[in-house]
C-alpha cells in the first residue's frame, strides 16, 4: 500500500466529525421488530419488579399482546403495500422491508404466539406441592435432584424468564430474515441464537438431557456463527462493504468508482467464494441441512418439547428467509458457482434425513430427522432461483411451522410418570385408548408424509413444481423417492397407534388448558385449510416472492 | 309361426328357473311341472315339423329375431333363431327323448329328496341343448354349447356327496373347457376373417377367403367339438361321467349333447368342404376314437362304462361320416338319431337294471336277470340287435349307409377308412354281445351289497318301462323309416347337401361284409362268455384288456403330464411370487433399515464428532464451490 | 351454473361419512342405518346421473368448472364420459350391499372405553372411500384426479388395518401384526406409485401449463403443445406405474393377496370391486388420452405383462390354500384381461375393457361376499376346512356356484360378454396373444371348480354340519347381484350403448382404426 | 507492512482455534477456541478495513466484541449449570442422546 493511499487514509479518518448526520430510522416500517425486543425488555422489568406470584399471568399478557400487536403492524405494514409496490430499504440499509421480510415476520409472529400458548401450558404436569407447573425448571441454577431445587419447587418458583427470552428470540427472528446487510445478519444470528441456548436448558423433567442439549447447541452453533462471522470478513475484505446491495453490485461487477483496494480485491474471487460457502454454511447449520444437522437430533430431544417446537417451526422459518435474501438478493450474479453445490446439498439432505429417520424410536428424534427431510424439499425450492421459488418456499414454511408445532403440542400431551412418553413403544394402541389425540397426530403425520388435501401436499407440490420449471427435474425425482421413504416412517408410527394394541402400563393422555388446545387447534386448521383451499395463501406467497435491493 | 320357436327354449328355461328359485314348496309337484314343460317343448316341436313339411324344400327354413344382444362398434351378436331342417331334426330328437326320459326320472329319482332340483337341472339342460340347436350365429351356439356343458356338469355331480361323482362332475367341465378355447378361438378367426359370426353371411363367404383360414377355423371347431362329444384326444371325461344319474348318462352322455360335436361340423359343412385337410383330421379322429371307445367298451365290466365306450365309439362313427364331407353329412345325422334312439333305450334299460339290483353296476355280478325283468330285457335286447346293426333294424341302416360313404371316399384313405369302420362293426358286436351275455343270460351272480342286502331284481314301475319302450319301437324302425326309399336324405340334403361317392364296392358287397363282421363278433363274445359259467372277479386279462380297463393308460397319461405337472407348476409359483417377487419389495425395504440402522451410528452423541462433520462439510463445501469456478 | 349434480353425488357420501363418524358411540345401530341410507341416497343421485346422461351427446356432460388453485394452473373441473358414468354407477351400487354384507364386521369384540367407536369409524371409512372413487371418476382435471387418488389410500389403509378378518389362522396378535403388515403395504405400494406419479404430474404441468384434460388434448390435437417424444414416454411411465400399481397388473401385484386376504370381505370386495377399477379407469382417460403416441409406443410390453397376469394370476390362485387369496389372485388374473383389452386399441377391446371392469366388480362382489359369509360361519380362511357345505347350505353354495360360474365368465352371465369382446378385440390385432389369453379361460374353470369342489361337495365334514344357511340379509345382499349378473349377461345392450361412443372417443384420441375383416378388404 | 500478512495471521489463528474445538475436551477450553476464532475474524475486518479504507471493519470489530461477551455470559452460564450437575466440563461425559 503507498504511502500516499496511506496518507489519505489517514486524512479520511480525521474528517470533521460534523460530517456524520443522525441516522435516519423509519421507525413506522420497524415497528413489528421494536414492538417484540421492546416487550421483551418489559419483561425483563417485570422479573426484576412484579411479585413472584403475578408474574406468570403478567408475562403471558405481555408476550400475547406484543405478538399480536406485531403481527398487526405487520398487517398493516402489508396492507400499505410494503410487501409489494412500496418494498424498500430502511434504517440506513439495515433492514429491508419487502415481501419476503413481511411474510415471514407474519409467520414467525403467529408462530411464536401459538408457542407461546404451549409455553404457558401448566396443566400437563401433575401439582408440585400444590402449585401448578409448566414444562420449564423452577429454578435453573438448582443442581438437578438437589435439596435447592427441592426447595425451589416447593417454593412454588418457575422460570417465567421464558417469555422475554422468547420475546427476544422472536425479535431476533423478525430481523434475521429482513437483514440487509451482513452486520445485521450477524447480529440478528446471535440474538435469536443466544436466547433458544438458555431455553434448551431450562427443561423440568429429564435436566441433565436438557442440559447436554442446551451445551451441544450452544458449543456447536457458536461454532458455526464463528465461521459464519469469518465468511462475512471475507466478503467484507472482497467487497469493501456489508451491505447487500453493494456487495451485489461488485459481483456482478457494475461498480460506478473502483478504488485501487477495491480492485486488488475484486479480482479475488477466493475470497468471495469462500466467504459465501462459510456464510452459507452458518445459515445451513440453522436450518439443519446434512452435514451440519446433527446437533437436530439431541437438541430437539433434550430441550423442553415447547421450545422444541418453536425452534423447528420458527428457528426454521428465519434461517431459510435469510438464505433467501443472501442467495437472491447477494449472489444471483453467482448462482453458476453455488446451485450446483446446494444441488448436493439438497439431495442428501433428503436421502440423509428420511433414512435415517426410519429406525428411530424416540418421537421427538423421529421429529428431528423428519425436519432434516423437509429442510431438503425446502432447499429444493431455494434452488429453483425463480420467483416462483420464493414463493413456494415462503408457503411450505408457513405450511410446515404450524404442522410442526402442533406435533410437538401433541407429544407434550402423552405422559407417564417419568413426564412426557417419548419412546414409540408407549404410543401402542394410543388410537384405542384416546381416539381423537391419536387421530390429530395422524393428521399431522400425514401432512409431513405429504399426503393430498394437507398442507403439506400442497407445500411439497409447490417447491417441487418450482425446482422442476427451475430445471431441477432430477432433484424432483430425488424428492419423491424420499418423500416414499419418509412416508414408511409416519406411517409406521400411525400403525403402531391403530392398529396394535395398547400396553397395559401405557402412558396416560392429558387433558390439557385451552392453551394447548389452541395450539393444537390452529394447527389442525392450518393444515387442513393449506390443504384444501390453498388459494389465497399461495397468491400472498406469490406477491410477496420479490426481493427488494 | 316362426314366433313359436322362441318357445321351444323358452318353456323349459322356465321350468328350470321355477324349479331352482322355487322353495321346497315345489318339491311335491316339481317333477311334474318340468315333465310338463319339456313334453310341451316336444308338442311345439311337432307343430313346428308339421308347418314345416307343408312348405316346400326350399322355404322350409324360419328364423326369428329376438333382439340385438351385443352391439358394439364393428361387432354385432344378436339373439337370433333359425330353424331349418338339421335343427328340426335335432329339436325333435331333444324334445321328445327329453320327454321320455323326464317321464323315466319319476320313477328312477322317486326315492331322492333333491328330485325337484333333479328335474331343474334336466329342463336347464333341455333349454341349453335346444338353444345350441336353434341359434342362428355361432356365438349364440356358443352360449349354449356351454349352457349344456354346465348342465351336464350339475347333473354328473347330481350326487355331490360322493367325492368321485363332483371329480367327475368337474373334470368333465374343465375337458369340455379345452373344447370352448377351441370354439371361442374359431369364432374369433370368423369374426378377423368374415366380421362376422352368423352362420348364413360366414358360410356363404367361404369361398372368398384363403383355404389356411378355413383350415384353422374347422381345426379349431374340430377341437372344440371333440371336447363335446368325447372324441379322442379329450375323450376321458366320458367314462367318469357315468357317475351321474342314469337318466343323465342316457340322456346327455349318450342321445343329445355328447352329439353336438357332430352337428357342429355338419353345421359347418360349408368351412369343411373347403378345408380337405380339416375333413382329413376330422375323419382321422372319427376313426382313432371309433376304434378306441370300441376296445374300451370290451373292457370295461361297469355296465354303463360300457355302454358310455360304445356311446364313444358310435360318436366316432358319425364323426368319420362328418368328415367325409358331402357324401357322410346326412348319414352322420342319420346315425345320430337313430343312435339316439337305442343307445338311449340302451342306457334307460342299464338304469332300469341297476334300479333292481341295488344300484349294483358290475356286470359280473348280474346274470340271468331275463326272468325277472322281461320288459327292460326285450326292450334292451331289441336295442342291442338295433346297436350291431343287426339287418333291419335302425343301426343297420345307418351305420351300413356311413361304411359304404367311407369306402366311397376312394383312394387309400377310403380303404383304410372303410376297414376300420367295419372292423369297429365286429367290435361292438363283440361287446354288446358281452354286455347281454353277462347280464340277461348264464346263471345268477348276484353278491349283497355294501349294507348285506341280497337283491331281489324286480321288474321297475311303468313311469320307467313306457319310455324303455317307446325307444325299443325308435330303436326298431326309425332307421328302416328313414333309410328306406332315401327319406332322411331328401329330407335333409337342402341344408347339408349331398353326393354320391363312387365306391370301389357294391353297396351289396359292404352290407354282405358288414353282416358277415357282425356274426364274427358276436360268435366270438358267445364262445367267450355265452358257454361256461363268468367269473364274478376279472381275471387279470391280457395288457390290452388291462390297458382298456384302464381307458387305455389316457387317464394315467393326463394324471402324469397335466395333473402332477400342474401342481407342480402352481407350487413353484406360489413359491416364486412370494420369495421372488415379494422379496425384491422386502429386499429393498430391508435394505433400507440396514442402511438407516449403519448411518445412525454416526450420530455418536459427542458434540466433537459433531464439529469434525460440520468442520468437514465445511471444507467440502469451500472446495466444491471453489471447484465450481475452476472448471 | 345449473345444479352441480356430480359434485352432490361425490359430496353426498362425504357429508355422510363426517355425520356416522359423529354419531355417539353407544348408538352404534344408528350409524349403520344412517350409512346405510346415504349410500342409498347416494345410489339414487348417481341413477339421475345416469339418466341425464345422453351417450350420444358431448364426450363430457354434466361438466362443471370453478376457479381453484390459480397458481398451480388447477381448476375445479368436472365432467363424466360414458366410461365414467358407468364406473360410478358401479360404485353406488356396489356401496350399499358392502355396507349391509359387513352390518356386524365392525362390532366390538369386547366393550372398550366409551370414546373407542370402531362401527362408526368402519362405515364412516366406506363412505369416505366412496365419496374419493366417485369424485376420481368425474375429475378432468389432472390434478384434481390425482388428489382423490392419493387420498382415497388414507381411509383404504385403516379400512385394511383396523378392521381384519375376525376368522384368522393363528393368534391374536399374530393376526394384528399379518394385518397390520398387509396395511402397510398396500399403503406403501400405492404410494410410492402415487409419488412417482405425482413426479409426471409435476413435469406435464411443465410442459403443458395446466391440467385440464380437455384444454391438453385440444392443445396436443391442434399443435400449440408439442411435447418432445421422450418426455412424452417419461411422463406414460410415471401416470402408468401408479396406476399398474392400483390395478394391479403382474409384478406389482404382490400387495392385493394381502389386503384382501386381511381384510374383511366387505372391504376386499371394495378393494378389488371399486377402488382398483380406478387405477384401469385412469389407464383409459389418462394414459390414453394425454399420452396416445407413447400408449402406442409402450404397448406391446404392456401387452406382455397383461398376459402374464392373466397366467400367472390364475395359476396362483389355483395353487392357493386361502379362499380370499384364491379370489384375489382370481381378480389379477382379471384385471390382466381388462389392462389388455384398454391395449388392444381396438374398439371392441376398450368396450369390452369397460364393461369387464363393471362385470368384474359384480361377479367378485358376489363370490367375495358369499365366500365372507361362509367364512364367519366356520371362522377360517382356508378351503381344506370346509366340505360338503352344500349338503347343510345349498342356498349358500347355490350362489357361491352362480358367483364362481361368472368369475369364469360362463356364457350368460355378465362377465362373459366382457371377456369375449377383450379376446376378440386383441385377437383382431394381435392374434396370438389373443389366443395366449384364451387359455386363461381354462385356468379360470379350473380354480373356480376346484374350489367350489373342496368347499361344498363331498361328505360333510363335522364343523360345518351345524352351519345355517343363508340369512334374510344375507340373501337381500346377494339376490340382487346375481339377478344383475344374469341381466346384464343376456341383455348387455344398455351398458354398451352408454360406453360405445366413449370408447369411439377414445380410439379417436389415440388415432387407431379397427383392423378391417380379412373379407371386407378383399372387396 | 502490508496487510494481507494480518489477513493470513487471522486465517492461521482461525484454524488453531478450530482444532481446538475439535480436539479439546474442556467445555470452557473449547469455548475460549470458539473465542479465539472470533477475534480471528476480529482481525482480519480490522485487516480489511485498513486495506479499503472505510470503517466498516473496525465497527463490526466492535460489535463482534460486544457478542462476543454475550456469548460468554450465555456460554458460561450453560455450562457451569452442566459442570454443577455432572461434576465434569468434559463435553464428551454429555452424550446421553445419540443415535
Amino acid at each position: 500500500m503507498s504511502a500516499s493511499a496511506v496518507h489519505s487514509l489517514w486524512t479520511t479518518a480525521a474528517d470533521p466529525i460534523d460530517k456524520i448526520g443522525a441516522p435516519k430510522i423509519e421507525y413506522g416500517q420497524l415497528s413489528p421488530t421494536l414492538i417484540v425486543i421492546g416487550a421483551a425488555v418489559v419483561g425483563v422489568l417485570v422479573e426484576a419488579f412484579v411479585p413472584r406470584k403475578f408474574r406468570y399471568y403478567v408475562q403471558l399478557f405481555l408476550s400475547v399482546v406484543a405478538l399480536a400487536a406485531a403481527f398487526a403492524a405487520v398487517v398493516g405494514l402489508a396492507a400499505r403495500g410494503f410487501g409489494t409496490t412500496k418494498a424498500q430499504i430502511a434504517a440506513m440499509g439495515a433492514i429491508a422491508v419487502d415481501g419476503p421480510a413481511l411474510f415471514l415476520q407474519g409467520t414467525i409472529l403467529l408462530a411464536g404466539l401459538v408457542a407461546i400458548f404451549t409455553f404457558a401450558e401448566r396443566r400437563l404436569d401433575p401439582l408440585a406441592h400444590g402449585n401448578r407447573v409448566d414444562s420449564f425448571v423452577a429454578q435453573a441454577g438448582a443442581v438437578p435432584g438437589s435439596e435447592g431445587e427441592q426447595a425451589a419447587t416447593k417454593a412454588g418458583f418457575t422460570t417465567t424468564e421464558v417469555f422475554p427470552l422468547a420475546l427476544f428470540a422472536i425479535g431476533g427472528m423478525l430481523v434475521f430474515p429482513a437483514a440487509n446487510d451482513l452486520l445485521t445478519l450477524f447480529i440478528a444470528l446471535e440474538v435469536f441464537s443466544l436466547p433458544l441456548y438458555l431455553l434448551c436448558a431450562l427443561a423440568r423433567r429429564k435436566r441433565l438431557m436438557s442440559q447436554e442439549a442446551a451445551v451441544k447447541y450452544f458449543l456447536l452453533g457458536a461454532f458455526a456463527s464463528a465461521f459464519t462471522l469469518f465468511g462475512i470478513a471475507l466478503l467484507y475484505g472482497y467487497a469493501g462493504s456489508v451491505s447487500y446491495a453493494t456487495i451485489a453490485d461488485v459481483v456482478e461487477g457494475n461498480v460506478s468508482t473502483v478504488d485501487p483496494a477495491l480492485a486488488e480485491t475484486m479480482g479475488n474471487d477466493a475470497l468471495l467464494l469462500i466467504g459465501v460457502a462459510m456464510v452459507v454454511m452458518g445459515l445451513l447449520f440453522k436450518v439443519g441441512a446434512v452435514p451440519f444437522h446433527m446437533w437436530t437430533p439431541d437438541v430437539y430431544q433434550g430441550a423442553p418439547t415447547p421450545v422444541t417446537g418453536f425452534m423447528a417451526a420458527a428457528t426454521k422459518v428465519a434461517a431459510f428467509g435469510a438464505l433467501l435474501r443472501l442467495l437472491y438478493v447477494v449472489l444471483p450474479g453467482l448462482r453458476w458457482d453455488w446451485r450446483p453445490v446446494m444441488w448436493g446439498i439438497a439431495i442428501i439432505t433428503m436421502l440423509g434425513g428420511a433414512i435415517v429417520a426410519i429406525t428411530q424410536t424416540d418421537i421427538k428424534r423421529l421429529l428431528a430427522y423428519s425436519s432434516i427431510a423437509h429442510a431438503g424439499f425446502i432447499l429444493a425450492g431455494v434452488i429453483a432461483t425463480t420467483p416462483d421459488g420464493v414463493s413456494s418456499v415462503l408457503f411450505y414454511l408457513a405450511a410446515y411451522s404450524f404442522v410442526t408445532i402442533g406435533a410437538f403440542a401433541v407429544v407434550t400431551l402423552v405422559r407417564d410418570a417419568g413426564g412426557e412418553a417419548t419412546h414409540l413403544s408407549k404410543w401402542a394402541g394410543l388410537g384405542r385408548r384416546s381416539p381423537l389425540v391419536a387421530a390429530v397426530f395422524a393428521v399431522f403425520l400425514l401432512a409431513f408424509a405429504g399426503i393430498p388435501l394437507t398442507s403439506g401436499f400442497t407445500g411439497k407440490f409447490a417447491v417441487f413444481k418450482a425446482a422442476a420449471e427451475g430445471g431441477a427435474g432430477a432433484l424432483v425425482v430425488v424428492g419423491v423417492l424420499s418423500s416414499a421413504i419418509a412416508a414408511f416412517f409416519y406411517i409406521r408410527v400411525i400403525v403402531l397407534m391403530f392398529f396394535s394394541e395398547p400396553k397395559a402400563d401405557g402412558p396416560t393422555v392429558a387433558v390439557p388448558s385451552p392453551l394447548t388446545m389452541t395450539a393444537i387447534g390452529v394447527g389442525v386448521a392450518v393444515t387442513l385449510v393449506l390443504g384444501v383451499a390453498p388459494q389465497y395463501f399461495l397468491d400472498l406467497a406469490g406477491q410477496a416472492g420479490v426481493f427488494v435491493r | 309361426m316362426e314366433n313359436l320357436i322362441a318357445l321351444l327354449v323358452a318353456a323349459p328355461l322356465l321350468g328350470a328357473a321355477v324349479l331352482l328359485c322355487g322353495g321346497r314348496a315345489l318339491d311335491r309337484a316339481g317333477h311334474w311341472l318340468g315333465t310338463l314343460l319339456a313334453a310341451a317343448s316336444f308338442v311345439v316341436a311337432v307343430v313346428l315339423f308339421a308347418d314345416m313339411l307343408g312348405k316346400g324344400a326350399e322355404e322350409r327354413t324360419l328364423s326369428q329375431h329376438l333382439f340385438s344382444w351385443l352391439p358394439v362398434e364393428g361387432f354385432q351378436a344378436d339373439v337370433a333363431f333359425q330353424l331349418d331342417q338339421l335343427s328340426m331334426t335335432f329339436v325333435l330328437l331333444i324334445s321328445g327323448v327329453g320327454t321320455l326320459i323326464h317321464v323315466y326320472s319319476i320313477g328312477y329319482m322317486e326315492h331322492d329328496e333333491r328330485r325337484r332340483r333333479f328335474f331343474g337341472y334336466l329342463n336347464l339342460f333341455l333349454a341349453a341343448m335346444l338353444l345350441l340347436v336353434l341359434a342362428d350365429n355361432y356365438l349364440l351356439l356358443y352360449v349354449g354349447w356351454e349352457g349344456v356343458g354346465l348342465a351336464s356338469y350339475l347333473l354328473i355331480g347330481f350326487w355331490q356327496h360322493k367325492p368321485s361323482a363332483a371329480t367327475a362332475a368337474k373334470k368333465a367341465f374343465l375337458v369340455n373347457r379345452v373344447g370352448d378355447m377351441g370354439l371361442s378361438i374359431a369364432i374369433m378367426l370368423m369374426f378377423t376373417t368374415f366380421g362376422t359370426f352368423a352362420f348364413g353371411p360366414v358360410l356363404e363367404a367361404t369361398g372368398e377367403t384363403s383355404e389356411g383360414k378355413l383350415t384353422a377355423i374347422g381345426l379349431m371347431l374340430l377341437l372344440a367339438a371333440c371336447g363335446k362329444s368325447a372324441q379322442v384326444p379329450l375323450q376321458s371325461w366320458l367314462g367318469d361321467a357315468m357317475e351321474g344319474p342314469t337318466p343323465v348318462s342316457a340322456l346327455i352322455h349318450a342321445a343329445t349333447m355328447v352329439t353336438a360335436g357332430v352337428y357342429l361340423i355338419v353345421r359347418s359343412g360349408a368351412i369343411f368342404n373347403g378345408a380337405p385337410e380339416a375333413q382329413l383330421v376330422v375323419t382321422i379322429v372319427g376313426a382313432v376314437t371309433l376304434l378306441f371307445g370300441a376296445i374300451v367298451g370290451c373292457a370295461k365290466d361297469d355296465i354303463k362304462k360300457a355302454l358310455a365306450g360304445s356311446t364313444m365309439s358310435q360318436i366316432g362313427y358319425m364323426i368319420l361320416a362328418a368328415g367325409l364331407g358331402p357324401i357322410g353329412y346326412v348319414f352322420a345325422i342319420m346315425h345320430l338319431v337313430t343312435h339316439g334312439f337305442f343307445k338311449a333305450g340302451l342306457f334307460l334299460g342299464a338304469g332300469s337294471v341297476m334300479h333292481g339290483m341295488n344300484d349294483e353296476v358290475d356286470m359280473r355280478k348280474y346274470g340271468g336277470l331275463r326272468k325277472y325283468m322281461p320288459v327292460t330285457f326285450v326292450t334292451f335286447g331289441l336295442g342291442y340287435l338295433a346297436i350291431i346293426g343287426f339287418p333291419g333294424l335302425s343301426g343297420f341302416f345307418s351305420k351300413d349307409k356311413i361304411i359304404e360313404a367311407a369306402f366311397a371316399k376312394g383312394g387309400t384313405e377310403g380303404w383304410i377308412l372303410g376297414s376300420v369302420a367295419l372292423l369297429g362293426a365286429a367290435i361292438t358286436a363283440y361287446y354288446m354281445t358281452r354286455v347281454m351275455l353277462l347280464t340277461f343270460f348264464g346263471e345268477k351272480r348276484w353278491q349283497p351289497d355294501a349294507e348285506g342286502h341280497a337283491p331281489h331284481p324286480h321288474e321297475s314301475p311303468k313311469t320307467m318301462t313306457i319310455p324303455m319302450i317307446v325307444l325299443a319301437f325308435g330303436s326298431v324302425f326309425a332307421g328302416g323309416f328313414f333309410g328306406i326309399g332315401d327319406r332322411f336324405l331328401h329330407w335333409l340334403e337342402p341344408v347339408t347337401g349331398h353326393k354320391h361317392g363312387h365306391s370301389p364296392l357294391s353297396a351289396a358287397t359292404v352290407t354282405g361284409a358288414t353282416v358277415g363282421v357282425l356274426l364274427i363278433g358276436v360268435a366270438l363274445a358267445y364262445l367267450q362268455y355265452g358257454r361256461g359259467p363268468v367269473p364274478v372277479t376279472a381275471p387279470r386279462g391280457s395288457l390290452l384288456t388291462r390297458a382298456a380297463r384302464r381307458d387305455l393308460l389316457q387317464d394315467d397319461f393326463n394324471h402324469v403330464v397335466l395333473v402332477r405337472g400342474g401342481e407342480h407348476l402352481t407350487r413353484s409359483l406360489v413359491y416364486v411370487d412370494h420369495t421372488l417377487v415379494d422379496g425384491v419389495v422386502n429386499g429393498t425395504a430391508a435394505t433400507m433399515g440396514g442402511l438407516s440402522g449403519r448411518l445412525r451410528k454416526l450420530q455418536n452423541g459427542y458434540a466433537r464428532s459433531y464439529a469434525v462433520s460440520m468442520f468437514g462439510g465445511a471444507a467440502v463445501l469451500i472446495a466444491a464451490t471453489l471447484l465450481m469456478r475452476a472448471v | 351454473m345449473s345444479f352441480p349434480l356430480l359434485t352432490a353425488t361425490a359430496a353426498l357420501p362425504a357429508v355422510g361419512a363426517i355425520a356416522t363418524a359423529a354419531v355417539p358411540a353407544a348408538r352404534r345401530s344408528a350409524a349403520k342405518w344412517l350409512a346405510l341410507l346415504v349410500s342409498l341416497a347416494t345410489l339414487a343421485l348417481a341413477v339421475t346421473v345416469l339418466v341425464r346422461f345422453d351417450p350420444d351427446g358431448d364426450r363430457y356432460q354434466l361438466t362443471e368448472s370453478r376457479a381453484w388453485i390459480a397458481e398451480f394452473g388447477v381448476r375445479y373441473e368436472l365432467g363424466v364420459d360414458g366410461i365414467g358414468v358407468a364406473l360410478i354407477g358401479l360404485t353406488a351400487l356396489l356401496i350399499p350391499f358392502i355396507i349391509l354384507a359387513g352390518w356386524h364386521d365392525a362390532d366390538p369384540l369386547e366393550t372398550k372405553s366409551s370414546r373407542w367407536r370402531p362401527t362408526q369409524g368402519f362405515f364412516a371409512l366406506i363412505l369416505a372411500v366412496e365419496a374419493m372413487v366417485i369424485i376420481s371418476f368425474e375429475a378432468t382435471d389432472v390434478f384434481l384426479f390425482y388428489i382423490f387418488f392419493e387420498a382415497m389410500l388414507i381411509p383404504m389403509y385403516f379400512l385394511i388395518g383396523g378392521f381384519g378378518d375376525r376368522a384368522h389362522a393363528g393368534s391374536d396378535e399374530n393376526a394384528s401384526a399379518q394385518r397390520s403388515y398387509a396395511a402397510v403395504k398396500f399403503l406403501l405400494y400405492n404410494l410410492v406409485g402415487g409419488l412417482i406419479m405425482l413426479a409426471a404430474v409435476i413435469g406435464l404441468y411443465v410442459v403443458a401449463g395446466n391440467f385440464s384434460l380437455q384444454e391438453i388434448a385440444e392443445a396436443r390435437a391442434n399443435g400449440t403443445l408439442d411435447m418432445a417424444t421422450s418426455t412424452e414416454r417419461w411422463l406414460f411411465l410415471g401416470f402408468f406405474f401408479a396406476f399398474a400399481v392400483k390395478a394391479p397388473l403382474w409384478p406389482l401385484h404382490t400387495w392385493l393377496p394381502n389386503a384382501m386376504g386381511e381384510s374383511t370381505a366387505p372391504v376386499a370386495v371394495l378393494i378389488t370391486a371399486v377402488v382398483d377399477k380406478v387405477g384401469t379407469f385412469a389407464m383409459l382417460r389418462f394414459c390414453l388420452g394425454l399420452f396416445p403416441e407413447a400408449s402406442k409406443w409402450a404397448t406391446p410390453v404392456i401387452l406382455v405383462l397383461a398376459l402374464i397376469s392373466i397366467i400367472y394370476g390364475a395359476l396362483l390362485a389355483v395353487g392357493q390354500r386361502d379362499i380370499k387369496r384364491l379370489v384375489a389372485y382370481a381378480s389379477i388374473s382379471h384385471f390382466g384381461f381388462i389392462v389388455l383389452g384398454i391395449f388392444a386399441m381396438t374398439s371392441q377391446g376398450q368396450s369390452g375393457a369397460t364393461l369387464y371392469m363393471v362385470n368384474h366388480g359384480l361377479s367378485t362382489a358376489a363370490l367375495m361376499l358369499v365366500a365372507g359369509f361362509l367364512i364367519s360361519r366356520r371362522g377360517s380362511r382356508l378351503i381344506a376346512d370346509y366340505g360338503g357345505v352344500q349338503k347343510v347350505a345349498p342356498v349358500l353354495a347355490g350362489t357361491f356356484l352362480i358367483g364362481g360360474l361368472a368369475t369364469l365368465s360362463l356364457p350368460g352371465l355378465a362377465p362373459f360378454v366382457s371377456e369375449f369382446l377383450v379376446l376378440v378385440g386383441a385377437f383382431a390385432r394381435y392374434p396370438v396373444v389373443g389366443i395366449i389369453a384364451t387359455l386363461g379361460i381354462v385356468l379360470a374353470a379350473l380354480y373356480t371348480l376346484v374350489l367350489y369342489q373342496r368347499t361344498m361337495t363331498g361328505p360333510v365334514k363335522p364343523e360345518v354340519s351345524a352351519m345355517p344357511d343363508l340369512r334374510v340379509r344375507e340373501l337381500v345382499v346377494v339376490a340382487p347381484l346375481i339377478a344383475l349378473l344374469i341381466g346384464l349377461g343376456v341383455y348387455p345392450k344398455p351398458l354398451t350403448e352408454l360406453v360405445n361412443p366413449a370408447v369411439e372417443h377414445t380410439m379417436s384420441d389415440v388415432q387407431q382404426k379397427d383392423p378391417e375383416p380379412e373379407v371386407e378388404a378383399a372387396k | 507492512m502490508n496487510p494481507v500478512n494480518y489477513l493470513y495471521l487471522a486465517a492461521l489463528l482461525f484454524a488453531i482455534g478450530a482444532t481446538g474445538v475439535l480436539i479439546r475436551r474442556n467445555a470452557i477450553v473449547v469455548f475460549m477456541c470458539i473465542e479465539l476464532m472470533l477475534n480471528a475474524c476480529n482481525l482480519a475486518f480490522v485487516a480489511f478495513s485498513r486495506m479499503h479504507g472505510n470503517l466498516d471493519g473496525q465497527i463490526i470489530a466492535f460489535f463482534t466484541m460486544v457478542v462476543a461477551a454475550a456469548e460468554v455470559v450465555v456460554g458460561l452460564a450453560i455450562i457451569v449449570s452442566l459442570f454443577r450437575s455432572r461434576h465434569s466440563a468434559s463435553v464428551d461425559d454429555a452424550s446421553l442422546m445419540k443415535l
